[in-house]
């Protein structure tokens, strides 16, 4: 008999519903939004889209024939996108972030560069949870993906409102690292989120 | 040892390359696997064909001809993939019984 | 002054190697698929930035420039991305296999 | 400098043979696919050493992109009929059935044979012969274009053209046929990283698969380039479930699918008459018509080549039983 996709979704449990649908209800459980709000998101894309198009083109009309259709298309994709609650960023943050982003990410780097080519090869690897208080949307994918740009740290797995690192020697602190990541997040969405002590 | 000999022999490596596995290999993916090499050396052939030492443009001709070859590859391969997904289905059903 | 940003600009591109190396060396080293992201995503990642800064010093019009940044920023998404989504799997198949619970 | 340049050439095309060889032997299947797109990649970059970006970019582009999808989505689904979807490791997953060592030595003598044969033409063909360079060169000024490569595909073998999108059209129903009424392997699920991607880089993605068209005109680039790369944006929306086909929009995807095909005979054969033969357009009009069909060729590679991802045609989903037709 041929299975259907219930049957091995529960043979399976590596590939079966229950982590990811409860990532998605937390994109999904946040405020919904309010009347026009993607109407507002659509005009921005098309504003942030026009500007590519036009850089990448030199501003030539007769590169609009193709300009208007490509642009209106990537910005009507917001119709289609899974709803995220909005955000705005707070310039003076994004320099500060700019700024430490650089500065970290070269530090990890260097850092992982040291381990790859010592011959000892110091490594001491191993998972451990961290559950942020930042809002769902741009600012915890934000918190999410700069994790893994973070010296000695990966973000492995979003479980729920935890996620779970990978880190490259489970010595470091994590939770004084991960707390100023999102402190730093915060400040860049102009968010107000309480600092929080080490648990 | 200029770029057209070195890498013509290479096309006619990889060419052999996926000749070999296309006739030997018994995994069918890795067959379709080894003509789509098949093909990649027969692209590197032309371009190699089309190159001319560089203050000279390359020939355009080959490469209309690979960028066409490359367009019918795929179709080639996405056909025979569903083949390949489609017999495994049907010899899944009859060892399930 | 030319000669100097092209010294500076070629410094660039050859420490951006040295960190795709790094990158590569610990692919090879290190223990298992997570360890191994880590090289990829981060020697990897500064290796790109500087032999994009590199390649942007030496520039000839700001059109190039911004090309090369936005290379540059979807590539970093890209990899954070296909980073933690290579990860999420392999605990998957890890569980799956009865490896170490987590 | 000479020599750093065919170091490079030696280490390239050394890598790309060594590829080629590993991506055959390697036993796991997924680190077969993996090694096969880093091949890809690698002869990507030969041909742009070769002066050859447009081949190059639709290498990398279709020949890899789209053809390492197509060869990972099949690997997913024979491990979800085989059930191994939750191993590390894909092995062994088409029977195999044990072929005399015999057979194979003589199948490698042959190839042997082959192989010696194209060394040999190789070696002994001349030295930069005439190509076509002189007389595609003469005949710019009329194509309309100021890309060779695009004037060739668009204009001189226009022909050659039209029948590759015939194929790609074919190749799509003959996709619809095979895998009618086939049961779909669950989709991996992707988190919140993954929709958050999602939204930042499609909208770009769109913009820039055009811009990769728009320039063909006049530098590498093109329909099947840009074309490739919008379908890479289907790719993802399909991947991620965030577009579900329906039967319903089977017949907007019919009109997708013919829609390059009949907008280039269309035009073939409306500039012909009037002393013309088919193709060959009116000096004024040549760049006009020419940006035309390849917006709608575009439009047509993109739907196709995203459909040949998706597999089988979107039939009303039928009682999960009733799909039992053994």
């Amino acid at each position: 008999m041929r299975k259907t996709a219930e049957q091995t979704a529960e043979q399976t449990p590596g590939h079966d519903a229950p982590r990811p649908v409860r990532a998605t209800q937390m994109v999904l459980r946040d405020t919904p939004l309010p009347p026009g709000a993607r109407w507002r998101r659509f005009a921005v894309k098309l504003v942030a889209l026009a500007l590519i198009w036009g850089v990448l083109t030199e501003f030539r009309l007769d590169a609009l024939y193709f300009g208007v259709p490509a642009i209106l298309l990537g910005a009507a994709l917001v119709f289609v996108m899974p709803v995220a609650p909005g955000w705005r960023i707070s310039p003076a943050g994004a320099v500060n972030f700019a700024l430490w982003f650089a500065v970290q990410s070269v530090r990890g780097a260097v850092d992982v560069a040291q381990r790859a080519f010592s011959p000892a090869m110091p490594l001491r690897p191993g998972f451990r949870s961290y559950a942020p208080d930042l809002p769902g949307g741009a600012p915890r994918v934000m918190f999410l993906n700069t994790i893994t740009l973070l010296p000695g740290t990966l973000s492995a797995e979003v479980a729920g409102d935890e996620v779970i690192v990978h880190m490259l020697d489970t010595r470091a602190d994590l939770e004084a690292d991960l707390g100023a990541l999102e402190a730093r997040i915060a400040a860049l969405f102009g968010l107000n989120v309480k600092s929080r002590g080490s648990t | 040892m200029t770029p057209d000999l070195i890498y013509g022999l290479t096309g006619i490596a990889v060419f052999a390359i996926g000749l070999v596995g296309a006739l030997c290999a018994q995994d069918r993916l890795r067959r379709v696997l080894a003509l789509k090499l098949c093909s990649v050396g027969a692209g590197f052939v032309l371009v190699v064909a089309a190159w001319r030492t560089p203050p000279a443009d390359p020939d355009p001709v080959p490469h209309a001809l690979v960028i066409t070859g490359i367009v019918v590859m795929i179709s080639a391969t996405a056909v025979a993939l569903a083949l390949i997904r489609r017999l495994q289905t049907l010899e899944a059903e009859d060892d399930d019984g | 002054m030319p000669d100097l940003i092209t010294f500076i600009s070629a410094a660039l591109i050859a420490a951006g190697a040295v960190f795709f190396i790094a990158g590569t060396v610990g692919l090879l080293r290190f223990p298992d698929t997570y360890c191994r992201l880590h090289a990829l995503t981060k020697a990897d990642g500064l290796g790109l930035a500087l032999i994009a800064l590199g390649i942007a010093l030496t520039a000839s019009s700001f059109g190039e420039v911004f090309r090369i940044a936005l290379i540059w920023f979807f590539v970093a998404v890209a990899s954070a991305t296909g980073g933690h989504l290579i990860a999420t799997h392999a605990r998957r198949v890890d569980r799956a296999e009865g490896k170490e619970g987590s | 400098m000479t020599d750093a340049a065919t170091l490079f050439d030696l280490l390239l095309a050394g890598s790309v043979i060594a590829l080629a060889i590993a991506s055959l032997t390697v036993r796991d299947m997924f680190a077969a696919i993996v090694l096969f797109v880093i091949f890809g990649l690698l002869s990507a970059l030969a041909w742009v050493r070769l002066s050859a970006p447009d081949v190059a970019l639709a290498e990398a582009a279709i020949g890899t992109g789209v053809t390492g999808a197509l060869l990972l989505k099949t690997l997913h689904h024979l491990r979800y009929v085989t059930g191994k979807l939750g191993e590390g490791q894909a092995r062994d997953l088409t029977p195999i059935a044990t072929v005399p060592a015999g057979v194979i030595w003589a199948n490698a003598a042959f190839c042997g044979m082959i192989t010696l044969g194209l060394a040999l033409a190789f070696l002994g063909a001349p030295q930069a012969g005439p190509g076509f360079d002189s007389l595609v060169a003469e005949a710019m000024p009329a194509s309309g274009v100021d890309h060779p490569v695009t004037a060739v595909l668009l204009n001189f073998r226009a022909y050659d053209t039209l029948m590759e999108v015939v194929v790609l059209l074919a190749a799509v129903i003959a996709v619809w046929q095979i895998e009618r009424g086939l049961s779909d392997a669950p989709a991996p699920a992707l988190g919140e990283v993954w929709q958050g991607f999602a939204r930042l880089t499609l909208p770009a993605i769109v913009v820039v698969g055009t811009y990769l068209l728009w320039k063909g005109s006049e530098a590498p680039g093109g329909a099947f380039q840009g074309g490739a790369v919008l379908a890479a944006v289907g790719l993802l929306l399909l991947l991620s479930r965030i577009y579900v086909p329906r039967p319903a929009h089977r017949g907007l995807a019919r009109w997708a699918f013919v829609l390059g095909t009949g907008a280039f005979a269309g035009v073939a054969l409306l500039v012909s008459g009037g002393g013309r033969v088919a193709f060959e357009y009116p000096a004024q009009h040549a760049y006009s018509l020419i940006l035309l069909i390849e917006g709608l060729v575009t439009i047509s590679i993109a739907v196709t080549l995203a459909a040949l991802f998706h597999g089988r045609e979107p039939v009303a989903a039928p009682a999960p039983e009733g799909r039992n037709d053994t």
